[in-house]
């Protein structure tokens, strides 16, 4: 082999700490940013604040995203651009039936639970980056959310809460509430609150009620992710029950950690049945 | 056919090695956040923006896809922050229980110019930069050849996506199937729509993963290209200058006491 | 069940793209009828049949189902009237058992739950698939998938029935199922419309082929008659079937369908000649 | 050149074998076809004879596949595919999407094995000479009809210059326009000395181009041969492959004593002219 065990360890050490770096440094910008509660924003301005906001979440994602985008075999890769098309397309079907959720992280979901967490980063990160070359730029900041989203699919699918469709939706309410957390001080930072019309308006009320910035965008974003990541994790549950078997195990990452339950004799007879 | 934003119009702007154009709207992005003050963000629109667009010859473009972007926040971001501001306190106008602040309309003042230096910068090096010389000019520096796979892959892939999407909604419409009713109805078409797509999906992976290895994409050499992207030495200074001089326009007025 | 007529008036249509796609298309279709329609790729077949269920309404003219006017009704209304086998069954197929998904057309419709379950068992047993009933449709073959979906279309009984290319992907044994499925219906008397590229297929099953070019229908008529028109098919890019090839090669006056008209004359000829 | 003996495959967790005991021997610079019913396990055979099984899909493979000598099953699978290159049924999903012209869509194989760029230059105008690509070399692939694109995917995998090349039913989602240009190919490869094994339902074309056909019936090959014997057998039937319409013709017309002493029955539409013009024809 061209390259010893010792490199192929050092490489996995080296990605393993930008991972562990970008995380610690998405964390230390959100604490920064609520913990600390720079006094500037109470006066004029957000400008090092939002600065500090998307430098720090940017950098935190792109680490994460290139920590983990090595241990992805070429299976997982050529899933990741069907997935982010998926995103963005359901997004949009959704909008044009009339449906008011967004559903526009199923891919990223799909991905994290078949393939785990860092495939979810990657397909979350990329989403937001693709949704920026296309669709409009101010999706960029986003991109840390698609990225918690990614991390905490995958980790309830690897803690089973995939194999029940009741337990999906408990792990959205969760995954939506820390999505809402994480990306307050972005609404409130870089777009002083206006990310949308309803939105906007809902921001307006809590501040009207007395509320700081950084508080009307979070109680905002808790009023309407959680519900949005439940949907959103029980679709995907309900796709994947209806899959073949077949397809699933396929995932080395869905095989391991039985995210699906067991594969029983009944498996590999459909596996017969497919190639006969 | 793709779905990206690209407008080749043969400009300087867009001859230039898309690393440049990068590193030229970070700083601008950089300079704008980093100095909160409105004009601030005024001069970098007046003096870097609007020339760069106007030699890119896709003014109107931009300025179609920018308004379509900016406006809505725009809108809300002063109607929003000038009537409920925390800190607003000098009233301007007041209707009923409705007052609207200088303090707010300020506030919303810094922060929608510097959204629009970001949406304006960024737009612009999607105009002007074909996504696959961004990807190879990224992946030439280093960048995992995964990245550029993934994202010129979905930016093709998506308009194939959404046909797909539509001929499955037909078809389930030629069965009997009715989009019309309730929010609760709607939601029960779903599986309908996103069985397919998905099963799909799970077929054109493991082809499009199994094309791909055929042509050696799990190889673990050293990649080359075919198309080498354009570059110049005035170029690789002026990467290095635009950083330094964006520093120095952030540290000066903190060193100096000027702000 | 009987079929209804189907009338092309004057058909125009222009996609949104700005290409016109169908460029004045009358036809008739009387109940019961089977038609083949043939051309190359883009000639306007799918734009044309995609008419009869209202997935498409023309530009110019008017396209008649019995006695409704497409452009009055929406998709899923003419789903009661028109049957639709697209070309991709993986495009519809999304339940979790082949006898749920062949269940989900008559449930549109709304008909009762035993005589939908009644429909779905005897449109699976005509297409041959009553042992896969339970199985996951994505675990059949290309073949059996297109015959699920095929199934699917049948169990809505509708008056009229269109295949877009039932046989492209089937192997031997697939044709030969199809083409019962087709005389099945022609049996209880619905129209049946099929777009195909296989000649042979054609000639053996249809009594009637539409050739179109260009957005165009080039020639129109009954089957033997138009696989004599050469120069016609040439221009619409239209290879005769084998046996047809063969009689022509032969200098035959006549155009065998099928083996056994084939055979029958090859038996006149001689005697003609012994005699 | 691609030998394989006595390979039996079953995929993880399946009670029953896909392929057993399968042995075929295809020499260098010819072209192969190989026929079998829908779910005969066509694209498993295609697969291995790849090394995309067991590398990828794992399972249990036994029995040897080799190239011009040398077993496949020691080579990582980057290794494989520079010996034998597969072309997949579908062409939309066979296009990379991550290059934006044709050129650079040929190009994408030999960039990831990191040829130079004067001889990646080369090889890509060569290729695209060798398959008339010429006129479509700077367009995207996207905007090319399936024949086209299939046309496409095979020369980025004829530019890898892997001594074989496997296509599995690389018609079957085109019109017959498509087939024709897909199959002309076949007549350009012959005598550039690549071989190529091709799975296929189209019996007439096969008999213009194969130089040998093989028949994939019950998890083995159960017939091989010169494909005018092969298309004559009336085991096809059984094996749901069917036959021409011309030997369906002249077994009917045996059947109905009229083609008395015939030899061999007609394949193709020639052979047919010769054998009916001499009964009931143009005498």
């Amino acid at each position: 082999m061209p390259h010893s065990t010792n490199g192929a360890d050092s490489r996995r050490a080296r990605h393993i700490a930008l991972v562990i770096l970008g995380a610690l440094i998405v964390v230390a910008t959100y604490l920064y940013l609520v913990v600390w509660r720079p006094t500037e924003i109470a006066h004029t301005s957000t400008g090092r604040a939002s600065l500090i906001a998307i430098g720090g979440y940017v950098i935190g994602a792109v680490l994460l995203a290139v920590g983990s985008i090595h241990r992805l075999p070429t299976t997982t890769v050529a899933l990741i651009p069907v997935a982010i098309a998926l995103n963005i397309v359901v997004g949009q079907i959704v909008s044009v039936i009339g449906l008011p959720v967004y559903l526009d992280s199923i891919g990223t979901v799909l991905v994290s639970v078949l393939a785990g967490p860092a495939a979810g980063v990657v397909t979350g990160i990329l989403t937001n980056v693709i949704w920026g070359l296309t669709l409009s730029p101010i999706a960029l900041p986003f991109a840390v959310v698609q990225v918690v989203i990614g991390i905490f699919a995958g980790t309830a699918a690897r803690w089973g809460m995939f194999r029940r469709v009741y337990t999906a939706p408990l792990a959205g309410l969760v995954t939506g509430v820390v999505a809402a957390m994480v990306s307050a001080p972005i609404a409130a930072f870089v777009f002083g609150g206006a990310t949308g019309g309803g939105a906007g308006a809902i921001v307006g009320a809590f501040q009207a009620m007395g509320q700081s910035l950084l508080g009307a965008t979070t109680l905002q974003g808790l009023l309407s992710d959680p519900v949005d990541k439940a949907i959103t994790f029980t679709v995907v549950a309900l796709l994947l029950i209806a899959l073949p078997a077949r397809f699933l195990q396929r995932f080395p990452f869905a095989r391991a950690h039985r995210v699906f339950g067991r594969t029983g004799p009944k498996a590999a007879q459909t596996a017969l049945a497919r190639e006969g | 056919m793709s779905s990206t934003v690209y407008v080749d119009r043969g400009s300087p702007v867009h001859r230039l090695n898309p690393m440049t154009k990068l590193v030229a709207m970070l700083c601008v992005i950089v300079i704008v956040f980093a100095l909160p003050v409105w004009w601030v963000s005024g001069l970098v629109l007046a003096v870097a923006i609007i020339p760069v667009a106007v030699i890119s010859r896709c003014g109107r473009t931009l300025s179609r896809i920018s308004a379509t972007i900016l406006l809505p926040i725009l809108v809300v971001l002063f109607v929003v922050q000038g009537l409920t501001f925390p800190g607003g306190k000098t009233a301007l106008v007041s209707w009923g229980v409705f007052t609207v602040t200088s303090e707010g309309l300020h506030f919303a003042l810094g922060i929608g110019l510097r959204l629009v230096c970001l949406v304006l910068a960024s737009v612009l090096l999607v105009l002007t930069t074909h996504p696959g010389d961004l990807m190879s000019a990224l992946t030439a520096r280093g960048m995992s050849p995964k990245f550029g796979y993934i994202i010129s892959s979905t930016l093709q892939l998506i308009p194939a996506f959404r046909d797909r999407a539509n001929a499955i909604l037909l078809a389930q419409q030629a069965r009997g199937l009715s989009v019309k009713g309730s929010p609760l109805r709607r939601i029960k078409i779903m599986m309908p729509l996103l069985g397919p797509l998905i099963l799909g999906m799970f077929t054109d992976v493991e082809d499009r993963s199994t094309a791909m290895e055929a042509r050696g994409f799990g190889s673990t050499a050293r990649r080359t290209s075919l198309v080498p992207v354009p570059d110049s030495s005035v170029q690789r200074v002026s990467r290095w200058v635009m950083p330094a001089v964006s520093l120095a326009v952030i540290v000066v007025p903190f060193a100096t006491g000027a702000l | 069940m009987t079929g209804m007529p189907l009338r092309f008036e004057e058909v125009h249509y222009r996609y949104p793209a700005g290409v016109e796609a169908i460029r004045g298309v009358s036809l008739a279709i009387e109940p019961g009828e089977r038609v083949a329609i043939v051309g190359q790729n883009g000639a306007g077949k799918t734009t044309l049949v995609r008419h009869l269920n209202g997935i498409l309404k023309p530009t110019v003219g008017a396209v008649h189902v019995g006695d409704w006017l497409t452009a009055d009704h929406d998709i899923a209304e003419l789903a009661a009237r028109v049957g639709y086998v697209f070309q991709n069954p993986d495009e519809q197929l999304f339940a979790r058992s082949v006898q749920a998904d062949v269940e989900f057309g008559p449930r549109n419709l709304g008909v009762a739950p035993e005589e939908t379950t009644r429909r779905a068992e005897q449109a699976l047993a005509t297409v041959g698939l009553v042992e896969q009933r339970n199985a996951h449709p994505h675990h059949l073959s290309l073949s059996e998938r297109k015959r699920v979906a095929l199934a699917g279309v049948l169990a809505m009984h509708t008056p009229i029935v269109v295949l877009d290319e039932p046989t492209t992907g089937q192997d031997a044994a697939g044709i030969d199922m199809v083409g019962t499925v087709l005389d099945t219906l022609a049996a209880d008397g619905r129209t049946v419309i099929v777009i195909t590229h296989d000649m042979d297929f054609c000639a053996e099953h249809f009594r009637r082929v539409v050739v179109m070019t260009n957005g165009q229908i080039q020639a129109d008529g009954d089957t033997r008659t138009i696989f004599g028109l050469e120069e016609a098919l040439a221009e619409a890019a239209v290879e005769p079937p084998q046996l047809v090839r063969l009689s022509q090669r032969l200098g035959w006056e006549y155009s065998p369908l099928n083996t056994e008209e084939f055979v029958e004359y090859c038996a006149r000829r001689r005697s003609e000649r012994i005699g | 050149m691609i030998r394989l003996d006595g390979v039996s495959y079953a995929y993880p967790d399946a009670v029953r074998p896909v392929l057993e005991n399968v042995s075929l021997d295809i020499g260098r610079g010819a072209i192969a076809g190989i026929l079998g019913a829908s779910g005969a396990g066509k694209t498993t055979l295609a697969k291995i004879m790849a090394g995309f099984i067991p590398a990828v899909d794992g399972g249990e493979l036994s029995g040897t596949v080799s190239v011009d000598g040398q077993g496949m099953g020691d080579l990582p699978l980057a290794e494989a595919v520079s010996r034998v290159g597969l072309v997949i049924q579908n062409p939309f999903n066979q296009i990379s999407g991550a290059r934006y012209t044709v050129r650079e869509e040929i190009a994408f194989g030999l960039e990831n094995f990191g040829v130079a760029r004067p001889e990646m230059q080369g090889r890509v105008d060569e290729v695209a000479e060798l398959l008339n690509l010429g006129p479509l070399l700077d367009r995207s692939p996207y905007e090319l009809s399936g024949g086209q694109q299939q046309l496409v995917a095979i020369a980025s995998m004829i530019v890898l210059r892997t001594p074989v090349l496997v296509m599995d039913e690389p018609t079957s989602q085109l019109d017959p326009a498509g087939t024709r240009m897909v199959f002309d190919v076949l007549s350009t490869l012959r005598g550039t000395g690549i071989t190529v094994v091709i799975f296929e339902h189209k019996l007439e074309l096969l008999h213009q181009h194969a130089d040998a056909l093989y028949v994939l019936a019950d998890r083995s090959i159960v017939a091989a041969g010169d494909p005018t014997d092969i298309l004559a057998d009336a085991r096809l039937a059984e094996w749901h492959i069917g036959s021409t319409r011309y030997t369906r013709a002249a077994r009917a017309a045996q059947d109905r004593g009229l083609l008395a002493g015939l030899q061999h029955l007609p394949v193709s539409l020639e052979q047919a002219v010769a054998v009916f013009a001499d009964d009931g024809g143009a005498r």
